[in-house]
């Protein structure tokens, strides 16, 4: 696969600087390190943080504004950022009232996070972390990845932060959403690395994988390709089986690179369709590349259960590059 | 050792790693995501563009520099391990070298890391294979070698239980770890220089 | 290419059943045709309309809403609908106070735009047509193709209706748009319709082509892939070469489908040093997947010079499910 | 022509489309975008689809249906072209079926639709000689169907100059025109459908 670049050990470097080329009316990047931030820093609000390897995009710096995140650490391609990263973006981000680091889970992500988090404390900055874990296309818990339903933490974080809540109130927000949250994906087509000239796995043109992790990593099976409806029927099934049945629902469906959005919004009726004969109400759809596996071919499902108040974060006033809510006040 | 020897290893690690770099990967994209080669020789690239900046620094302030590095330069999963294994080694090292000390506080700071047991196949498990060795059989670095490769290539028969091979449960079984295999190149290169220093005394 | 499809020959009617699940909020579809159009139809304002074949996505149902278009037509993958649903459109788009509409220069979607403002006519509604041709890869400016710089017009029109502007000018400012602004598009890959398993042309493992259509129509030339850093300067020279040397400039990057963000940025920031180095005035830069064909991998620039009142229009509030402006009095 | 002659030749138009539809859509990739066998075959479908509905009208009506479903569902550029051509035919075959006068308006309706002149190699070229031969020659439906297929198959030879082909420039030269392809299809229907009521007369 081609790639638009001029050279892959710089394609992280070029990257931010353009995003700051574009976006330098309201982000910035603090000097010395791939830590993208708020401009008009909030005097006294507990700071939001994400990051993770690049490839992602717009995860994470897309998702870093008023109402989101304060801070969003770019990582090597598919490569957890250094603790010394997490740590400019934890110091970027606070203003007194601490920090909450939003970690998906790998084991790198939660070591170098928890490095920046002992180094944080040590200058008297007060962190949280918490892990998302949605991926149930992994049977233990513990070993969950985390995928597009993070984007939603981020919203629901992010909106609890704004309000004016504790950090405490913020975490415990969001451990209640990751708890409520289930996501699957499916990969018609694999990604190519930027320093790579071969695709991180192959798929026979009649195969698809289930249950694909965001860095190509190996899913639940492979199996011959599926319609969209049929492909909507096995997510919807996955994701619903830890929830409530009877709760109200916001959906995700996330396009993991390649997919046009016309396949995306035919995969958003079949999904409607399997709540509908479930008889879940649903009370909100996002449709669109959230969180990408640079040129992946695929989409991710994410299920969340709702209640008002979570419904209302979701709704709440944001404005970043990627996601932006006129909130209740429009 | 010496901070030149200490110099040495990083040199010869790095072109262990960078003639290894596409097979690291490799190895990883069976199991993981396919970046160790690229996340190892970035950050050990970066240590021996640093060395001569380090020059004047003791041993253990050239370890912590380079713990630091491999931390902010490798990133993933095995750069905090690593970097803590150094970290620890240069905080081992500020009063007294002791081989035994440094690799056995080395390998728990590792452990503690990852939240990682011995048979996980991991990086650990060679890290804590030689330091068993050494404090059981002192620093024969003839043996220090052998049981690195050992331990290394036992990683093939075990399932992965920590880092993205995890993932495959059994699956993960008949596939070489490649954090193992770079952790063995260190150990390959720690040994080859020092045994040439102790060939050195012995002339 | 496999695609996230039930049927090719229903893919248009299930994306447009998809998206109307998901925006019915703000969106609607008009009953037995395909076309999108808001919810709350402004009393008196000059309506805007846009369409062409589908397979363009988000283009055109993405950019319906306050500020923007008032009805989009969606025709089959990449052909022109029909006169009548142009009708439907203009019909759900007038106020009272006439139409404009939209058009890309294609024979297809000009001819039946045409049809459709005589039929409008005679059913006494007042209608204009301007006629975007942005694409500089063709010489004959009669037959350039009008590809990713049309989003912009839709923003300068939608904007300038918005405002309360009569039609005649609306249309004035959407030709003024269209005489200042230049486009030119490369690909690194074709794209395959839904329709057949092919891609549509192709190209080598080394090979890009230079000044392709959105629907893959021949460029200038194909030759070996060039850096994104040289693909920057190729693509600024041919737009900027009928463009004011000394003018301000706004710049919009536009992914084909599925070049990721990541590379897209990486462009962005070269771009600007072209422009830099031209000493041209960058007023504004927008990256994303603004008008793709499907899954093409490539990369479109559009160079649109702006005097205060284009750009007042382009920073003027907009909402829409692609494009949202919080405009100037947020 | 009788109403039932008319749906004989939608019918066979259909089904020589429908047999040709990869071969219509290959030669518009060639030249175009690809989607013309496609366009095409929805369109006829649709309209072979309505013929029962449309039982009991006259000829003139069934022709403007016609020519508002190929409207409406060929979209593209033909399907405005086609249908102006049997909007063109419905208006000139109210008072009386005369071909030289019904075709020569289509003809005109065509080039003005789409602000082309004969020998730009599109499908005017079909319309516009099978309307010259009845003119000049009278309803030699033989006749007809040998001048549609030469004017098709002229338009190998010349450059195309109106419709995406135009965007080749000469290297358009070297490839039929689709659009006149499947006009030379409607022709060839027509001719066998009307020859074979000629056949039925003398016999
Ligand atoms: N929790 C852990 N404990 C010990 N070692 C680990 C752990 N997680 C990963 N590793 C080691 O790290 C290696 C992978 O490193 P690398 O590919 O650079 O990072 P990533 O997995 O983040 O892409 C594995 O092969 C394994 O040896
Ligand atoms: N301006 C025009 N005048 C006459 N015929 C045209 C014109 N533009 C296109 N055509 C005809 O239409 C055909 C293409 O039809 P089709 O592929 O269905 O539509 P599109 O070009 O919109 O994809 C061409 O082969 C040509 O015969
Ligand atoms: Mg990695
Ligand atoms: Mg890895
Ligand atoms: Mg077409
Ligand atoms: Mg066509």
């Amino acid at each position: 696969m081609k790639k638009l670049m001029n050279d892959s050990e710089q394609i992280v470097e070029e990257f931010l600087q353009g995003f700051i080329t574009v976006h330098g009316d309201s982000l910035t990047r603090i000097n010395g390190t791939n830590v993208i931030t708020r401009i008009d820093k909030v005097a006294t609000k507990v700071g939001i943080i994400s990051g993770g390897g690049s490839g992602h995009e717009p995860a994470h710096a897309g998702y870093v504004g008023p109402g989101m995140l304060d801070a969003a650490v770019a990582g090597e391609v598919f490569t957890s950022p250094g603790a010394d990263q997490f740590l400019a973006a934890i110091q970027a981000a606070d203003s007194g009232s601490g920090v909450l680091l939003v970690i998906k889970n790998y084991n790198g992500d939660v070591m170098n996070a928890e490095m920046a988090q002992e180094m944080a404390e040590a200058e008297g900055i007060q962190t949280e972390m918490i892990i998302v874990n949605d991926d149930v296309a992994v049977d233990d818990p513990a070993k969950r990845r985390g995928i597009a339903g993070t984007v939603l933490v981020h919203k629901i974080t992010g909106a609890a932060a704004e309000a004016g809540k504790s950090l405490a109130e913020v975490k415990q927000l969001g451990e209640k959403a990751i708890q409520k949250m289930r996501s699957m994906s499916v990969a018609l087509s694999a990604c190519t690395l930027p320093s790579s000239s071969k695709p991180s796995f192959s798929l026979a043109t009649d195969e698809m994988e289930v249950g694909i992790g965001i860095h190509g990593e190996q899913g639940m099976e492979r199996r011959e390709v599926m319609r969209s409806a049929e492909i909507a029927q096995l997510l919807t099934e996955h994701t619903l089986e830890e929830l409530d049945e009877n709760g109200s629902y916001v959906a995700l469906i996330n396009g993991m690179g390649s997919t046009p959005l016309l396949e995306q919004y035919v995969f958003a009726k079949d999904v409607q369709e399997q709540l509908e004969k479930r008889k879940v109400t649903l009370k909100k759809m996002y449709v669109g590349d959230y969180m990408t596996s640079l040129d992946m071919a695929g989409v991710s499902l994410t299920l969340l259960t709702v209640d008002d108040e979570l419904l209302q974060l979701l709704h709440a006033r944001a404005k970043t590059t990627t996601w932006t809510e006129a909130g209740n006040d429009d | 050792m010496t901070t030149e020897q200490l110099h040495e290893w990083m040199k010869e690690t790095y072109q262990l790693i960078q003639d290894n770099k596409e097979e690291l990967s490799a190895l990883d994209q069976e199991v993981g995501d396919g970046d160790h080669g690229t996340n190892m020789n970035r950050g050990f690239q970066a240590i021996v563009e640093e060395l001569p900046n380090w020059a004047g620094e003791s041993l253990a302030t050239t370890l912590q520099k380079i713990g630091m590095t491999l931390i902010s330069k490798v990133g993933g999963a095995s750069g905090p391990l690593l970097g803590t294994g150094f970290m620890r080694l240069s905080t081992s090292f500020k009063n007294e070298v002791n081989w035994g000390d440094g690799l056995e506080s080395a390998s728990e700071g590792i452990a503690k890391r990852g939240k990682a047991e011995v048979g996980e196949a991991t990086l650990l498990d060679v890290w804590s294979a030689v330091s068993k060795s050494v404090r059981e059989h002192g620093l024969d670095w003839n043996r220090v070698a052998d049981v690195s490769r050992d331990a290394m290539e036992r990683t093939k028969e075990l399932e992965a239980k920590r880092g993205r091979g995890a993932l495959l449960g059994e699956r993960s079984i008949g596939h070489l770890d490649p954090g193992a295999v770079s952790s063995d190149y260190l150990f390959q290169a720690l040994a080859r220089v020092m045994k040439g220093a102790d060939d050195e005394c012995r002339t």
